[in-house]
């Protein structure tokens, strides 16, 4: 069921300087309105997958951790098992990262974040789902506020099973998903802009105060 | 020193040059920085992959003029840093376009990159970008100051104000170099150096963890590998004039080489030494340890 | 512990003393004889922090019991407050201006079981969930499987085993 | 040629006549009343013509027709002819301004009147001491019944008390003066004032100590007259109670007769009885100014100021043993200006309905008024062109000339504390709530308006005729005719055009002038002629987007701009002092305009005018008793003069490029002027104090100060001015302000390239001249621009204008590039002439300062640019327009000329260095193609900017390439933390924007010189309220005061004579 807008996106009427009153809408004025759109790779496609390698040898990974498997995520910086020989690092802003790791159980409010900041990355850009929380649920296939398929609301390139799986099963799944990268299979961005309606629907369908515009840019 | 065509090309290849080279000597500190802490560190070619993924990344957003122009500014200001000084001294392909101006040119024009990056990471309008910024700016304004007083005191030193002279007056021995004649102005300049590396304990400036990361917040795809092209081009550039000024500059690239990346190896192991200072922090240390240094330097010369 | 509850019994119609352990007791308290108690606990016995404010939901008996925990920093001992009242219309007296802090445990109970406490700051903010449009969650006659089902789909193939059966099958195949 | 005994017979017989009249006809009084009164100016007016054109001696008037001491002689000359003439006209214009309670007293008071008016013209004329008695006599008793009867006009007892007290304190007066004679007469056997003097010096013995005894009484009862410090609470209570038109009377007349007086007193006593006059009047002068300070009623304070005035007269008669012949001319211009002054502004105050100051703001309606009241305080503060000025600049002279020091600082004192309230009052007028009753009503108070307009009328022609005398006496120009200033003047007269004529005029007119004298400017003038008046007209054409009338504007804006110009014409210290005076005069009506700017305009003229003092000190100094003398000159002074001369004009020339310790008047006056006139004031204005030190160092150079070299003082000035000045900047809320105190730092650093004493830093410190010039004057416009567009100057408000206001950014950007001296702009050759300079520099240890400076202006730079057309724009500004055209305009132009000095500074800067050579014969700049070479290092503008074209254009175009799908998307597009940005206020960094750096180094920013200043202000201000406490309103206090006054006079005075 629709909720009314947050308060400071609601219509506003503004007096200028000049005293000309005016109104200001804050979705239309503030944010872009734009939706995103299929991208097709280079023309030649050898650039392509010479790109695609690139980008599988540099996994930026958006330092977000949404549930329990963040703390598996730690390690994998540490000494012990050190992902960064394999061209992975974890980038503090979306913007520059091109992996997003949802790490276990996905609230609702959380959810809302995850949408944000996987619209706000730059495709092509990957989605990786951690633990059996984001496959089905997991252990809480009951809560009242936790969603139980990832896949509904952001296209996932991999889930990595197990309730938690441990840091070697991430660094196996990143490997996974390097290959299907290298093979130009990991296309999640250009599926979430062909279905966006679906995506967008399933999220609203969860997140009943919507209050940002459709696509954060 | 006058303009001839030729010396184009010969630049072109300069910024060829110490690009790859840059590019590499980032991964090495940064793989040496990762065995400081028993890992193994990234690849070296690791710099150069992440470059081409940036580019070929599909899409972008931009949120302005200025904030397009801003690395624009940022690489002009790093490879125009480069060009402005000589590289190899005695060598006519690598002095570049050091025709156009002296040290004092030079040092200016560091500031060009950095108040483009300020403009544009400011139009990005994002708090974390101009905070940032403030303490970049904050920073930089007395990590400038020792290095200034040493510049003074090397060019009362030598009596000239240009970079060639000045590498020219220290050939002949090691016990020639600045670092020899006149350490207290290199003890200065140092201590500047760390300052103006972005690394600890002087990187709050874009300090991950608590403002990520910083001006560069809103960069992205090929915004952000012209400005990783600039973290490969402007360090080096700058080194070369530590390395000119108090080092002896270089008669060879080995030599090149060698000093540039023992000066990058310092403050790289300072960086792996220390925890981050908060910019007041810094401004005072600056004050208490540096400027002292610079002063009796000028005094002394 | 005992010599407390005596103190108190004269002053205030307390319920019985159950001793959890020497220094760890709870009593109930008339809703109405709540704030006098809390007073007199935090400004004459010491009492001076409050460890934190439950609510218990007694779907059967048709009433709310909130649990304000009280603690003697000094004498290191916990007492425990309980109060029941209602469902229906579920409201009980605010104690933000005694403990500040116990505002925000108001806010999560008055958006978890529904009770209200009139006048306490920002109560009918926001407080965990985003956009909530149901029962209140905590209530125990809200079936938060059936609200999971309605509202998150399940992927198909998975099967819910009983923990216990599929632990014994598992260990003990023959059925030993 | 009507005899002028004629001037008191006809009093006197129209005194009678009216006693004849009926008591009905008071119009027929009235009229026989005026036309005495025009008689006897008309009289008076015939003798001061004979006098002045003529020139003839003196005129002995015998009454009964035999020679003294049988009879009374009366004598006029040009000074009794022009004292009797003021007189007279006084008498007649108060009358005019009486007229009301003249008609409802009848023919009695007119009759007092008269005789009042005839017996201090008695004063003046009579040569016999006896009758000047008598005169005496009459005046008291006349005045004391005018005072009594202007009791009818307010019957608040008031007047009555006053009177009272008048006639009291005048009994005790006369007796003094009435044993004193007798005395005297004993002694000499005369009362002929002239016999007396003759004999009094052949008296020997006792008879000599008798005559001095009788002489003391004479001369203190006559003093007594002039009301001096602390014997004068009656008078003020007269002041502040009477009628204004007779105050004026009182004021102005009196004072000049009972002076008068005093200066034929001094005859007889010769000038063992200087010393005391002096004494008594300088006395007088400071603490009368200095009581005047705190004073909120209008005619008290005009009270406390006449009395002040008449003390400094007094104590220049003092000094006639050292001004001889000059006496007339510094005495009568002081007296006349003041007399002048006073009578108009007691005038003006019959116009005003209530007594506190504030409540002359009703002129504001009047312009004509506001002028009047303009020209009168000038007067009374002795700003060119008015007598005053050419009074005190020969006095001062004079003095310096005969070493009398203490006596000079103390009339400079006195005189700054009193242009201090008179202007604090203006102030109030221009900027204070008007009350209820404005006036409007003019009409019926006919009298006082035409008195005033005869009395600015009179102040003008007197000025044109001190000119000329100045003129006659120095052998040169009449400084009034000097045409800039007549082209200033003339606006007053076309205020009435519509704006767009006046500034189209304007515009002809500095470009006119600059066409008509650039041949007579060497290199170094030509950067400041340039500078006034082609960048004036470029600034002037942002006053294009005014509308309406903009009354006063033209006025002062183009007093300034002609004391600039003739600034930079002057050749010698008198020209080039008056020109000083002008533009600070025009600049601080400039700068009063501006909404907020009351106090900000007060401290500017106060810190100006004393900064003019010193420098008017210095050149007295200099002189050496000389009227003026050639600047040049200055280099020709020798130890121990030369660096006092260099102290004082170098700290006066400092105030006005707001040296760090003088600074505190710039931010606020240059924040709160308006839109365009910032640039003016900041971008032109401050260049008038460099030229001042550059003409300084260029004469003088070195000094050595008591072992200090001063130069190297200044360096550490400069230093500190940059550093401070940068440092203040960067924690402004306000981008006015920032901009201000950016300003002074720039001037810090001028000053240190000018200290630096060597080729370069001078080159530099020109350089910065033109630089400054261009991109502050630029920097203010957009800012203003933006202030209008936005309503406020607050940078924390604003944002992301960027959009919005294209132009002003563009403007800005290229600003800031300029200032902080990034390549390839012009500001790099400052920065990189200022590194060559230093090299060769003794000094090292400022350049740390200097080292801190330039880094830090990136601070505020940036802040500006960001937090205005950066960042979050606000909700109430999403429509807001491009600044107007006629501001963005200038913008544009100085963009252009930005970006050609960049790449071709040699344009200018190639002649200057030539021209240098002269002065810094080596160390020059070697200009050969576009490559610039000094002894240490090579500069290539051209060739930087190809370059970095280059490389910038190849990158945009890769970037371009690469980037060519870029989605545009708006400010709340950022990634905040996965967070939805709230409100724009709450998401736009700006506020504070340094907090760190305050931490770090706040703790230079302490108000420590402001705190300074203001004890010092509060310092006076408790004088002042201290001393007032001295004046009971009890008549027996005041009887007790004079008695305590004669008696510590008399010990002082003849207790030191042998």
């Amino acid at each position: 069921m629709e909720q009314e807008l947050k308060p400071e996106l609601q219509k506003r009427m503004v007096k200028g300087p000049d005293g000309v009153e005016f109104e200001v809408e804050p979705l239309r004025d503030y944010y872009c309105e734009a939706l995103p759109t299929v991208q097709h790779g280079a023309y030649f496609k050898i650039v392509e997958d010479f790109f695609n390698w690139a980008r599988a040898q540099s996994l930026w990974i958006l330092g977000f951790g949404t549930g329990c498997g963040a703390i598996e995520m730690r390690p994998l910086m540490t000494p012990r098992f050190d992902a960064y020989r394999y061209g992975i690092q974890w980038r503090p802003t979306p913007r520059q990262a091109n992996l997003l790791v949802i790490s276990g159980y996905l609230s609702v409010k959380t959810l809302k974040r995850a949408i944000r900041a996987y619209e706000q990355m730059q495709s092509p850009k990957y989605v990786v789902g951690l633990g059996s929380c984001t496959i089905n649920g997991g252990m809480y296939w009951d809560s009242y506020n936790t969603i139980k398929r990832l896949d509904d609301y952001m296209p996932v390139d991999l889930y990595i099973v197990g309730c938690m799986p441990r840091p070697e099963a991430l660094l196996a799944g990143f490997e996974d998903l390097k290959k299907l990268i290298r093979a130009g299979k990991a296309e999640g961005a250009n599926q979430y802009a062909e279905k966006f309606d679906w995506y967008k629907s399933n999220q609203k369908r969860v997140i009943h105060d919507w209050d940002m515009p459709d696509y954060n840019w | 020193m006058s303009f001839d065509w030729m010396k184009i090309p010969y630049a072109l290849l300069t910024v060829f040059i110490v690009f790859n080279y840059g590019l590499l000597l980032g991964a090495f500190i940064q793989k040496i920085g990762a065995r400081a802490g028993r890992r193994y560190g990234i690849p070296v070619w690791q710099n150069y992959v992440d470059l081409i993924k940036n580019y070929g990344q599909r899409t972008s957003i931009t949120h302005g003029v200025m904030f397009y122009l801003g690395p624009v500014f940022r690489l002009t200001g790093g490879i125009g840093l480069l060009l402005f000084v000589p590289t190899i001294y005695g060598s006519y392909m690598f002095s570049n376009l050091s025709f156009a101006g002296d040290l004092i040119l030079a040092l200016y024009f560091v500031f060009f990159g950095t108040l483009g990056m300020a403009l544009g990471a400011g139009e990005s309008g994002h708090p974390h970008a101009a905070i940032g910024i403030t303490r970049g700016l904050s920073q930089v304004s007395v990590a400038e100051l020792p290095f200034a007083l040493a510049v003074f005191a090397v060019a009362l030193q030598y009596q000239t104000l240009s970079v060639t002279d000045i590498v020219a007056a220290q050939q002949g021995g090691v016990l020639n170099w600045t670092l020899f004649t006149n350490p207290l102005a290199v003890a200065a300049a140092m201590l500047a150096f760390l300052g103006s590396m972005m690394r600890p304990p002087f990187d709050v400036v874009i300090a991950p963890q608590e403002i990520p990361i910083g001006p560069p917040t809103e960069y992205h795809s090929a915004y952000l590998a012209l400005m990783q092209t600039n973290r490969a081009i402007f360090p080096v550039a700058k080194m070369v004039i530590y390395m000119n000024l108090f080092f002896g500059g270089a008669t060879s690239w080995p030599e090149f080489a060698v000093k540039v990346f023992l000066l990058y190896l310092f403050s790289a192991f300072v960086g792996v030494c220390f925890p981050r200072f908060r910019v007041e922090q810094s401004i005072r240390w600056f004050l208490i340890w540096a400027v002292p240094l610079g002063v009796q330097a000028i005094l002394w010369v | 512990m005992r010599d407390l509850h005596t103190r108190l019994q004269h002053l205030f119609p307390l319920g019985e003393l159950t001793e959890q352990r020497p220094n760890l007791g709870f009593v109930t308290v008339p809703a109405a004889y709540l704030r006098p108690t809390l007073l007199h606990l935090r400004d004459l016995e010491g009492y001076t922090h409050l460890v934190l404010l439950t609510a218990v939901d007694w779907l059967e008996e048709d009433l709310f019991q909130l649990t304000y925990l009280l603690s003697n920093r000094a004498a290191g001992r916990d007492i425990g407050l309980r109060v029941k009242f209602p469902r229906q219309a579920a409201s009980m007296e605010s104690i933000h201006d005694l403990w500040p802090t116990a505002a925000t445990y108001q806010r999560e109970l008055r958006e978890m079981f529904g009770i209200d406490f009139p006048g306490s700051p920002r109560l009918h903010e926001e407080f965990i969930l985003e956009g909530w449009n149901d029962i209140p969650p905590y209530r125990r006659d809200f079936d938060t499987l059936k609200y999971a089902r309605a509202n998150f789909s399940d992927r198909p193939g998975r099967e819910t085993r009983d923990p216990e059966q599929h632990m014994k099958q598992q260990l003990y195949p023959d059925g030993a | 040629m009507v005899s002028a005994l004629h001037i008191i017979t006809a009093a006197l017989a129209a005194a009678f006549l009216l006693g004849l009249l009926k008591e009905q006809q008071r119009g027929l009084a009235y009229g026989i009343t005026l036309l005495t009164l025009a008689l006897m100016s008309w009289i008076s007016a015939g003798w001061l013509w004979t006098f002045a054109s003529t020139g003839t001696a003196a005129v002995e008037i015998f009454t009964a027709g035999t020679e003294p001491p049988f009879a009374i002689n009366l004598r006029i000359g040009l000074a009794e002819a022009a004292l009797t003439l003021l007189i007279n006209l006084v008498g007649l214009l108060s009358a005019l301004a009486l007229k009301d309670t003249l008609l409802a007293l009848g023919r009695r008071a007119m009759a007092v009147w008269l005789v009042a008016v005839m017996a201090l013209s008695g004063i003046v004329l009579t040569r016999d001491l006896f009758n000047l008695f008598v005169f005496f006599e009459l005046t008291v008793i006349a005045s004391a019944g005018l005072v009594l009867l202007s009791e009818h006009a307010k019957n608040d007892g008031q007047a009555l008390a006053a009177g009272f007290k008048y006639l009291i304190v005048s009994q005790f007066i006369s007796a003094f003066l009435l044993i004193g004679i007798i005395f005297a007469y004993h002694a000499t056997g005369t009362l002929n004032i002239d016999d007396m003097a003759a004999a009094a010096p052949l008296l020997g013995g006792g008879a000599a100590q008798a005559f001095a005894l009788a002489f003391f009484l004479i001369f203190i009862a006559v003093v007594a007259e002039l009301k001096p410090f602390p014997a004068n609470g009656w008078a003020l209570d007269i002041y502040e109670s009477a009628h204004p038109a007779f105050s004026a009377l009182f004021s102005a007349a009196t004072g000049a007769a009972a002076l008068f007086a005093v200066d034929k007193l001094l005859l007889i006593g010769g000038d063992a009885w200087l010393p005391m006059a002096t004494g008594i009047g300088i006395v007088t002068f400071v603490a009368a100014n200095l009581l005047a300070l705190p004073q909120t009623n209008d005619r008290r304070l005009l009270g406390y100021s006449s009395i002040a005035q008449t003390g400094l007269i007094l104590a220049v008669l003092g000094q006639r043993d050292i001004l001889g012949e000059h006496t007339l001319y510094i005495a009568g211009g002081l007296l006349l200006s003041h007399a002048i002054a006073k009578a108009g502004l007691y005038w003006l105050s019959g116009l005003i309905a209530e007594r506190g100051l504030e409540a002359w703001a009703a002129l504001r309606g009047q312009p004509l008024l506001i002028f009047a009241f303009v020209s009168f305080i000038s007067m009374l503060s002795g700003l060119p062109p008015f007598p005053g000025f050419y009074a005190k600049w020969e006095l001062i002279h004079l003095l310096a000339g005969e070493g009398r020091i203490v006596l000079l600082g103390l009339i400079l004192f006195g005189a700054l504390l009193e242009a201090g309230y008179l202007f604090r009052w203006f102030g109030y007028i221009m900027k204070r709530e008007a009350p209820t009753e404005v006036v409007d009503n003019v009409a019926h108070k006919f009298g006082a308006v035409f008195a005033t307009l005869a009395a600015l009328a009179a102040a003008w022609a007197l000025s044109l005729v001190w000119g000329e005398l100045a003129g006659l006496q120095f052998d040169r120009f009449n400084m009034l005719l000097a045409l800039p200033l007549l082209f200033a003047l003339a606006f007053l007269l076309l205020d009435w055009l519509p704006v767009w004529v006046k500034n189209s005029l304007a515009i002809a007119g500095l470009l006119a002038w600059f066409y008509l004298t650039y041949t007579e400017y060497d290199p170094l003038r030509m950067i400041f002629a340039v500078i006034f008046l082609i960048g004036g007209s470029l600034t002037l054409l942002a006053s294009y987007h005014e509308h309406g009338r903009r009354i006063g504007f033209y006025p002062s804006a183009m007093l300034m701009f002609a004391g600039l110009a003739m600034l930079i014409r002057a050749t010698d210290s008198f020209d080039f002092f008056v020109a000083w005076e002008l533009l600070t005069v025009g600049s601080y009506f400039l700068i009063l305009r501006g909404k907020h700017s009351e106090p900000h305009a007060l401290s500017y003229i106060l810190f100006s005018l004393g900064g003019a003092f010193l420098i008017l000190a210095g050149f007295a100094l200099a002189t050496q008793g000389a009227p003026y003398f050639d600047l040049a000159a200055l280099a020709d002074l020798v130890q121990p003069l030369a660096p006092w001369v260099f102290l004082l004009l170098a700290i006066g020339f400092m105030t006005k490029t707001a040296a760090i310790g003088l600074h505190i008047w710039l931010p606020g006056a240059h924040a709160e002027a308006e839109t365009d006139v910032s640039p003016m004031v900041s971008g032109i204005l401050l260049k008038a104090g460099l030229y001042g030190l550059i003409v300084l160092l260029l004469t003088m150079g070195r000094q050595d100060f008591y072992g200090v070299e001063l130069i190297n003082a200044m360096l550490w000035i400069g230093a500190l001015t940059a550093l401070i000045g940068n440092l203040l900047a960067i924690f402004q809320e306000d981008a006015k302000r920032l901009l201000a105190y950016s300003s002074i730092g720039q001037m810090g650093y001028a000053m240190f390239g000018l200290a630096l004493m060597n080729h370069l830093g001078w080159l530099m410190a020109l350089m910065f001249v033109i630089n400054h010039y261009v991109y502050k004057s630029m920097l203010f416009l957009s800012v203003g621009g933006v202030a209008k567009r936005t309503g406020t100057r607050q940078m924390y408000r604003m944002g992301g204008l960027i959009t919005l206001m294209p132009l002003s950014f563009i403007a800005t950007l290229i600003g800031i590039i300029a200032v902080s001296g990034v390549p390839p702009l012009s500001g790099f050759g400052g920065r990189w002439i200022f590194y060559n300079a230093i090299l060769t520099a003794e000094a090292r240890l400022p350049m740390i300062l200097i080292f801190l400076a330039g880094p830090i202006a990136f601070l505020y730079l940036f802040r500006l640019i960001y937090t205005i057309f950066l960042g979050q724009l606000k909700d109430e500004f999403r429509r807001v327009k491009e600044a107007p055209f006629w501001i963005v305009l200038p913008q544009m132009i100085y963009v252009a000329i930005l970006l050609v000095v960049a790449v071709v500074p040699g344009l200018v800067l190639r002649h200057v260095d030539a021209y240098l050579n002269h002065f810094f014969p080596n160390g020059g700049l070697i200009w050969e193609g576009t490559t610039i070479t000094s002894q240490f290092g090579y500069w290539n503008p051209v060739a930087i900017m190809i370059i970095v074209g280059v490389i910038f254009m190849t990158l945009f175009a890769w970037l371009l390439f690469v980037n060519r799908r870029a989605q545009k998307v708006k400010q709340f597009n950022i990634v905040f933390s996965a967070e939805r940005p709230f409100r724009p206020e709450t998401t736009h960094f700006a506020w504070n924007f340094f907090a760190p750096y305050r931490k770090a180094l706040g703790f230079l920013t302490l108000p420590l010189v402001t705190l300074f200043w203001s004890t010092m202000t509060d310092l006076l201000h408790t004088a002042g309220d201290l001393a007032r406490r001295f004046y009971t309103g009890n008549g027996q206090t005041y009887a007790f005061h004079l008695l305590a006054f004669v008696v510590i006079v008399y010990l002082f005075g003849m207790g030191v004579r042998p």
